[in-house]
């Protein structure tokens, strides 16, 4: 009888080596929480190790990214597909470059940057496990996982007012998002009856209450669109974006972000499907698609045009981001419209290849941000960035790419993400969706404007103040030559890894059952 | 007629039985209380309460005449409804364990179809448990777990600063202690195999060397340590030190109100022996008993119940030894034992336990 | 005459109900905490009330991850509360206004 | 060109020469990171001119090699073609060629940009580096624009065109430069955005008709003559606006043209030549190069539309320029008239229309960059460009003025002067048109000529003017006697200009020819009809006979 | 009979607690009546055949999570709630939600009530402990091993936010309010100028 956690283990149905990038990820939180328990204050040890940990997932998790790994570990609760491995690549990214960046703190703030690490090593768990939870209860528990980490990582400036405030902002509303996704949880489980991904797409054809599937998918919807900051569950985001610190704001767009909407797709995409002829899934299908549409639409303007009345960099970047979660919704509507396998796995590979461009180049600019805001985050109005453009020519050019890049000018990672997205929702040639890309097309002329502005403001205007420019420390240089290369790279020679995303290895419809 | 007396027999017999259970429970938490003054007499060269009846064996009695006839002082900024409430909360979370103590062996051989209209068809065991849960240790922890608020509540319901601050160093002990607790409780569960009380003597029940206290040593320290901490007894009683908070929590208690607290903490004491005999030391059962009787006959059942209540009372002497021995701990020195060493200990134990348990059954 | 599945769901989300408008109606974040709580509790009822209807432990094992995931939540919740309250001395989420809305 | 010298430098001219596209993109990209590299190891930001410069011309000068050596003609009418895969993903290719439309816009832009370059000699002093990377980096977008043919490519030429001139703009323009570089900026990325709508749109109906999606115009253009993709008459107009949208923007057409006289004005000097004898080119060339092929339909049934737009533009820039009292901004009006007149040509959709076109928006490169660049001389001298602070500058600057005034005389369109002919075929073959023709009687082609007209008149009236203005009379303004005439730099920078304007204006035989066939192609293809009958209204006959011998006695 | 008279009791003083919780401006009535709640719905899971879930639920919400928030009130001392002032507007927010969520929540009993199936299996093994456990460590061994790491990520999370900070911290947080102090000034003679 109490063999049963080795007999299990044993089991065919467990594939251990699926979810080794996690276990190494975790157990890397734990040896870094440890080493800094025993050897406190060795702030740049303990980011070396947390990279070293990612680095590790990533290889382990770049090794399962063949043909002959099974597509389910843990008798179907983790799915092993192209969503989960290229999201997964996402976070880990984001991870390591938020690692990079904090290390301003190594510099300037002595803050308990080993608890940090560690911290931020248990988030990056939670974002893999909601890219690879098949199971509601994986799913849950990872956003949980992740949003307890960020809970403490928005309040980690504890002696500074805007971030504490910011932390209880996060945490209340958070909290609260979580009550409504858990709610619609718990009712598609009393409707299918079963929480794991595969049965639920499988019984969403008979459900054995379709009235809780719809309301279930209502539930579910504001729980993520919380996660992902849509509208209009995106009033937490300004504020907390603005008392967060810098680097964790970053993170903070970028990672949970991407993590959100692994899940949302995974759900929605997944376990909504749309099945021929069988009206209750039609029913559930539509109605969510139409509710993420006008969503999508009203993320898109709402996020741009409140932007451009920001004087706030931070602000600013937030409601970008929830402009930009928007943008990426399009794509995810894109995978919910596709009429066929690949052309979903295309569609949801177009998501994974936004978020990854977002990421770099949100982090870059969180980067040149954190390093400008020097101590507590004090330099993040745009006044402060007035015409630092030739007086500090590296930073300020850099900003402006990565600018141009969320504007989504060609040749940056940004424009090649906006046209992924736009293709899939082209693609079902559906009238809603059509609006919904112009509507996405002429927010992204709106958006001009206010990333235009923190260029005008850096190059077009004199400097009537001193302007000291601040020392990069290794860190940020780093992570900015990763982010610059990126964007370049995701920009011109993105061919490989977009075949790399949307090659399926894996056939994501066909989990296996429990 | 029948079929009403048919349905209505259970409840009278639940009701009977815990009627029973409850007052024998308050007699001897009666009798403990005069036990302590007794003892802690003798420990301290003096002959304790002899006044009342021959020996002082009505104090008790006299104790709570005079705890009802008193004035009953409220405060007068304190928050009215908390402050009633909090003495009743308190004594109904001590007493509510009662319900799955496993008082004894279940009474199997008796027939009981002498009872009229045929209301003894189908029974074929007493149980002489209450309510036999198959989480019972679970419950008794959860239900001690909540006994807490009286304690808080009171504190703060009393608008006083002493009070403020028992409530406060009371629920931090207890929610430190509890942890221990419930590690200490781990080991036991994971050799008996089941949370059930009664499932849990049973596993002992083989030999006295079966008893869990030789294989769980560590955690019946543990859980000893942490029982005087959750009963707020000496040298754990730092929500009441009267030397520092002058009565802590209940400072502003009287009369009837400071009776139930007082009873509270008592019957809090029964219940945590209940628990050590129960998980360390084989509850009711007694080695060889079932050679002399029939294991299920009334005898069997009257003698395992003594037994049972002995081993509990040597526990209740115990508790009176320690008080007249040992001196209180400080706060930070409470805190600091309780996570940076119970803790671990208990975790320890239970690690070791698993390995052990694994490697055994291999 | 044993109350429905019906029944349970109604009870779960009249609760749900009451804790969504409590933690809008609280002003404090104490109190919001609770009725994020509170709210929580009611998905575990409809939980439990399905894996009854089911027969499946699925449910309750689900509650139980709940609750763990409450108890972190509670204690890092806590913490950011006794966090915001040392460098202001109040809990009252109107207070939380530096960051302008 | 590559038939001197042995062999082996042979095979590097012939590599050049099959790569001459991709190398006129790059040397100036490859151009900025040297001028970066420059300044980063040598820090003298002096010599970056001349590092810019001597990069310019040797660009000017591979640009020949196009005219010099056709190179092999590819199957779909392309010179100098390179199709290699870029995002397979997306099945998108670089794939780049040019043809008679686009060879003499490519150079164009690389005879503007020595130019731009040497007139910023001693105009921009402070962060030089940055300008002439930016000048460098718009080069190559423009050269890019021009010579794409993968809709994608072209998109992000176009867009990226957008940055460096934003930049200009706005570091180094005059007092209201941010407001001029965002409107710039947000005007066209509006247009532009909808047309990458439009294209993955067009993606996406390849796929459709044909199975593979494609981003190549060629391919696009191929399934769409042999009629395989057709498009409903709502996807059809949208398609067609949003591209279209893009490119008015970009031209300007009327209602989308004040963006210009803003960016205009407030452009540095190179910035405003830049804009004028290319960027706006951007806008016309797109719209004869993807709208009337990719469209036809949809380019006749909104052709009238587009020939008032333009003919309002005509006669609304001539008025507002004839009231400006800044040198440059009327400058920058008479543009918005000029290529009015280009559009007007264009939708004649008559060969000596969209010959004149072309012809014309070459024309008002050299002119209009010319006189871009004349007020800059002044402006440099006087730091101050209103026409009431001038006057009787004739007397003070004799070379100067005698230069100003023949470029004026070109913009008007004097005979033996290149705006002449541009706007005589223009106006030739929009009264030729008979794409206004309601019904045989009603034509309206005739009227739109004669409206059109007008505006030849007004911008003679407007130049002169203000050339009497600042040129004759007596010298009113003292601070303008001391004035220094134009230097041996700044004469030898207006000398080709002059040069071709004076060449273009009596021999334009050579321009005409090249461009010939790929503007014939076009126009073919849009009075074609779908189902590949010929449209009435073309012809060929005695009266086309009689207007190329008219054509011949003008050129002589 | 039995058993639904117990519902409605226990329903009925769940909700009765759960407005009171509301209701209440003192924080600490509400945490009371909150407790209030959690035993009235842990008698209710018992009925519904979860008697490990109701122990748990008493043990972790009522015994772990509210003893921290009462301690919590009663270390920061927190006084009444103030009426909503400035955010009068949340009044017809919350309104409007209440609303929504009651009417779905009719929409859910009505639907339930009306749909044909019959509860699939009314025999429970499914509360039982024994079998709880063998699913945690079998088949949910996963998630239980998530939340294990989850509880420890959250203790390190309460532990840094209440840490106190240490001296070295502590000077440059003086140090970094003179230069913010400063630095305003500097800001202001900046904006003048401009």
């Amino acid at each position: 009888m109490n063999l049963f956690l080795f007999a299990e283990l044993a089991n065919p149905n467990v594939n251990i080596p699926i979810i080794l990038p996690e276990i190494v990820i975790a157990a890397a939180g734990i040896v870094v929480m440890l080493f800094d328990s025993f050897f406190p204050g060795q702030r740049r040890v303990t980011g070396i190790m947390s990279l070293v940990g990612i680095v590790l997932a990533a290889v382990l998790l770049f090794g399962t990214w063949s043909a002959g790994m099974p597509a389910s570990a843990w008798n179907g609760m983790i799915a092993h597909d192209n969503l989960r491995l290229t999201f997964s690549f996402v976070f880990l990214l984001v991870s390591a470059m938020t690692i990079l960046i904090s290390t301003i703190w190594v510099e300037t703030e002595k803050v308990p940057a080993g608890e940090y690490h560690a911290l931020l090593l248990f988030a990056t768990f939670g974002m893999l496990l909601m890219a690879s939870g098949n199971d509601l209860v994986i799913i849950f528990l990872g956003l949980e996982t992740l949003s307890i980490a960020t809970y403490v990582m928005a309040g980690f400036r504890k002696t500074d007012l805007k971030s504490n405030e910011s932390a209880m902002k996060y945490f209340i509303l958070g909290s609260f998002a979580s009550a409504f996704l858990l709610y619609g949880m718990a009712l598609t489980y009393g409707a299918t009856g079963s929480t794991n991904i595969t049965e639920i797409a499988a019984r969403v054809a008979d459900p054995n209450f379709p009235a809780l599937l719809l309301v279930g998918a209502a539930m579910l919807i504001i729980g993520f669109g919380f996660k992902v900051a849509t509208v209009p569950f995106h009033i937490w985001t300004p504020d907390v974006y603005e008392g967060a610190p810098s680097p964790v704001t970053g993170f903070m767009a970028a990672g949970p972000k991407a993590a959100g909407f692994a899940s949302f797709i995974r759900v929605f995409v997944l376990g909504f499907p749309l099945m021929a002829g069988v009206q209750a899934s039609g029913y559930l299908h539509d109605s969510w698609m139409a509710a993420l549409s006008v969503m999508a639409i009203l993320t898109m303007t709402v996020g741009n045009v409140a932007a451009i009345m920001q004087d706030n960099i931070k602000r600013m970047l937030a409601y970008s981001s929830i402009a930009h979660a928007g943008y990426a919704m399009v794509g995810f509507l894109g995978a919910g419209a596709a009429s066929t396998v690949l052309e979903r796995d295309a569609a949801i590979a177009s998501v994974a290849f936004y978020m990854i461009a977002y990421a770099i180049t949100n982090l870059g600019a969180f980067a040149i941000v954190t390093l400008l805001g020097q101590k507590n985050d004090r330099r993040t109005e745009f006044e402060d960035y007035n015409g630092i453009g030739f007086r500090s020519p590296v930073l300020s050019f850099t900003l402006s790419l990565f600018m141009l890049s969320l504007l989504g000018i060609p040749l940056t990672a940004g424009f090649i993400g906006k046209v992924l997205v736009f293709r899939p929702a082209l693609e079902a040639q559906n009238t809603l969706l059509t609006i919904v890309v112009v509507a996405a097309v002429i927010n992204t002329a709106i958006s001009a404007y206010y990333y235009l502005r923190l260029i005008v403001v850096m190059f077009f205007r004199e400097r009537t103040s001193d302007w000291v420019e601040p020392r990069i420390p290794a860190g940020i240089a780093a992570a900015l030559v990763i982010a610059v290369i990126g964007v370049f790279y995701l920009g011109i020679f993105s061919s490989s890894i977009i075949e790399r995303f949307s090659q399926t290895t894996q056939s994501i419809g066909s989990v296996s059952s429990r | 007629m029948e079929s009403v007396l048919k349905t209505a027999f259970p409840f009278v017999v639940y009701t009977v039985g815990i009627l029973l259970a409850f007052q024998g429970v308050l007699m001897i938490v009666a009798y403990t209380v005069l036990a302590e003054r007794k003892v802690l007499g003798w420990i301290q060269g003096r002959i304790g309460p002899n006044r009342v009846g021959p020996w002082g064996v009505l104090q008790p009695f006299a104790d709570l005449l005079k705890f009802i006839l008193k004035e009953d002082l409220v405060p007068d900024k304190s928050t009215k409804f908390i402050y009633f409430l909090a003495p009743l909360v308190a004594l109904t979370c001590a007493l509510l364990p009662i319900v799955v103590y496993p008082f004894g062996p279940s009474i199997t051989t008796v027939d009981w179809s002498f009872l009229p209209y045929g209301l003894g068809d189908g029974i074929t065991r007493l149980p002489l448990t209450i309510a036999q849960i198959d989480v019972g240790v679970l419950f008794v922890l959860a239900i001690t777990s909540v006994g807490v608020y009286g304690i808080a509540l009171a504190g703060w319901s009393s608008n006083s600063k002493y009070s403020l601050m028992g409530g406060l160093r009371s629920s931090a002990q207890m929610i430190s202690y509890e942890l221990a607790m419930g590690a200490s409780v781990l080991g036991v569960v994971m050799l008996a195999g089941t949370l059930d009380l009664n499932g849990i003597i049973y596993a002992q029940i083989t030999s006295p060397f079966r008893w869990f206290i030789i294989p769980q040593i560590i955690g019946f320290v543990v859980f000893l340590i942490a029982a005087f901490a959750e009963t707020n007894r000496v040298p754990f009683d730092l929500p009441e030190a009267e030397t520092e908070l002058v009565a802590g929590f209940h400072t502003e208690y009287s009369a009837l109100k400071f009776a139930l607290f007082f009873m509270a903490e008592y019957v809090n004491m029964f219940t945590v022996s209940v628990m050590c005999v129960v998980l360390f030391l084989g509850g009711w059962y007694v080695p060889g008993l079932g050679r002399i009787f029939e294991p299920g006959s009334i005898p069997y059942a009257a003698v395992s119940h003594v037994a049972f209540i002995g081993k509990i009372c040597a526990f209740l002497f115990l508790y009176i030894w320690v008080r007249g021995t040992l001196p209180r701990f400080r706060f930070d020195q409470l805190m600091n034992f309780g996570w940076k060493f119970l803790l671990p200990v208990a975790l320890g134990n239970v690690i070791l336990t698993i390995v052990v348990v694994y490697f055994l059954n291999r | 005459m044993e109350p429905s599945l019906a029944t349970y769901l109604a009870l779960s989300g009249i609760l749900f109900t009451i804790g969504a408008v409590g933690v809008i109606y609280k002003r404090n974040a104490i109190g919001m905490f609770m009725c994020i709580e509170l709210m929580l509790n009611a998905v575990n009822l409809t939980f439990i009330a399905f894996s009854r209807y089911y027969a499946d432990t699925t449910g309750q094992l689900f509650v139980f991850m709940v609750m763990s995931v409450a108890a972190a939540e509670a204690a890092v919740g806590l913490g950011i509360i006794i966090s915001f309250f040392r460098n202001r001395i109040s809990v009252d989420v109107d207070d939380a206004s530096i960051l302008k809305n | 060109m590559n038939g001197g010298g042995p062999r082996s430098p042979s095979y590097i001219m012939d590599l050049i020469a099959e790569n001459i596209l991709t190398i006129l993109i790059l040397l100036p990209v490859v151009g900025a990171l040297a001028v970066l590299g420059h300044q980063i190891f040598w820090k003298q930001e002096s010599q970056l001119k001349w590092v810019t410069f001597a990069i310019t011309l040797l660009n000017f000068l591979l640009s020949l090699v196009l005219v010099f050596d056709k190179g092999a003609v590819s199957a779909s009418g392309f010179h100098f073609e390179k199709n290699v895969p870029w995002i397979s993903a997306i099945n998108t290719n670089y794939h780049v060629g040019v043809d008679g439309l686009s060879l003499w816009l490519v150079i164009l832009t690389t005879f503007i940009m020595p130019i731009a370059v040497i007139s910023t000699w001693h105009a921009v002093e402070k962060k030089a580096t940055a300008f002439y990377i930016f000048l460098l980096l718009l080069e190559s977008a423009m050269i890019g624009v021009f010579v794409s043919l993968d809709l994608l490519v072209f998109y992000l030429f176009f867009e990226a065109s957008l940055i460096p001139m934003f930049f200009l703009i706005g570091v180094w323009g005059g007092k209201d430069r941010i407001y001029a570089a965002v409107k710039f900026f947000i005007f066209t990325a509006i247009g532009s955005l909808l047309m990458l709508v439009a294209i993955i749109a067009l993606y996406f109906m390849h796929a459709d008709a044909t199975g593979v999606g494609t981003f190549d115009f060629v391919t696009l253009l191929n399934t769409l003559k042999l009629g395989n993709m057709t498009f409903s008459a709502s996807a059809g107009a949208f398609l067609f606006l949003a591209f279209a949208l893009a490119f008015s923007i970009k031209v300007p057409l009327f209602p989308f043209h004040t963006w210009l006289p803003d960016a205009h004005t407030e452009a540095p000097t190179a910035g405003s030549v830049i804009l004028a004898a290319v960027l706006l080119k951007m806008g016309t060339y797109g719209l004869m190069r993807f709208n009337f092929t990719l469209f036809p339909d949809q380019a006749r049934e909104f052709a009238p539309l587009f020939i008032v737009l333009a003919i309002i533009g005509i006669v609304y820039g001539a008025l507002v320029a004839m009231v400006q009292p800044d040198v440059k901004r009327l400058v920058a009006y008479s543009s918005v008239a000029h290529m009015g007149f280009v559009i007007l040509g264009m939708f004649s959709f008559t060969e000596w229309g969209m010959q004149g076109a072309v012809y014309q928006m070459l024309n008002h490169g050299v002119s209009t960059g010319a006189l871009f660049l004349l007020v800059g001389f002044i402006y440099e001298r006087r730091h101050t460009r209103m026409i009431s602070d001038f006057g009787g500058l004739a007397n003070v600057m004799p070379i100067y003025a005698t230069i100003f005034v023949i470029t004026a005389m070109s913009s008007v369109g004097l005979p033996f002067l290149n705006g002449f002919v541009g706007e005589f075929l223009i106006m030739v073959g929009m009264w030729k048109s008979t794409i206004l023709s309601v019904t045989a009687t009603a034509n309206w082609n005739y009227i739109a000529t004669m409206v059109a007209g007008t505006g030849v008149i007004f911008a003679a009236v407007y130049l002169l003017w203000m050339i009497q203005r600042v040129f004759f009379g007596k010298v009113t303004n003292d601070k303008n006697r001391g004035l220094a005439d134009l230097s041996y730099r700044e004469i030898g920078l207006m000398v080709p200009l002059l040069f071709l304007m004076v060449f273009m204006g009596v021999y334009p035989r050579p321009f005409l020819e090249a461009t010939h066939s790929s503007v014939t192609e076009i126009q073919k293809r849009v009075m074609q009809r779908a189902g590949g009958e010929i449209d009435h209204a073309h012809v060929p006959g005695p009266s086309e006979e009689k207007t190329e011998a008219h054509l011949e006695i003008q050129q002589k | 009979m039995a058993s639904t008279i117990l519902f409605f009791l226990f329903a009925g003083f769940a909700i009765a607690c759960a407005v009171s919780m509301v209701y209440h401006k003192n924080p600490l009535y509400s945490a009371v009546s909150l407790v209030g709640v959690f035993v009235a719905l842990s008698c209710i899971y018992v009925t519904l055949a979860a008697p490990f879930i109701a122990v748990v639920q008493i043990l972790i919400y009522a015994g772990a999570i509210m003893v921290l928030v009462i301690f919590v009130i009663m270390l920061l001392n927190l006084d009444e709630d103030k009426p909503l002032t400035r955010l009068r507007y949340l009044y017809a927010v919350g309104g409007g939600l209440g609303l929504i969520l009651l009417v779905q929540t009719m929409f859910i009993f009505y639907a339930v009530l009306r749909a044909p199936k019959d509860p699939v299996d009314t025999s429970q093994t499914a509360g039982k402990s024994l079998s709880i456990g063998q699913a945690m460590y079998t088949e949910y061994l996963l998630p239980v091993e998530i939340v294990g790491i989850m509880l420890l990520m959250a203790i390190i999370g309460g532990v840094i936010l209440v840490r106190r900070l240490e001296p070295g911290q502590l000077k440059l947080v003086v140090d970094s309010e003179l230069d913010k102090r400063h630095e305003e000034e500097e800001k202001d003679d900046y904006r003048i100028a401009f």
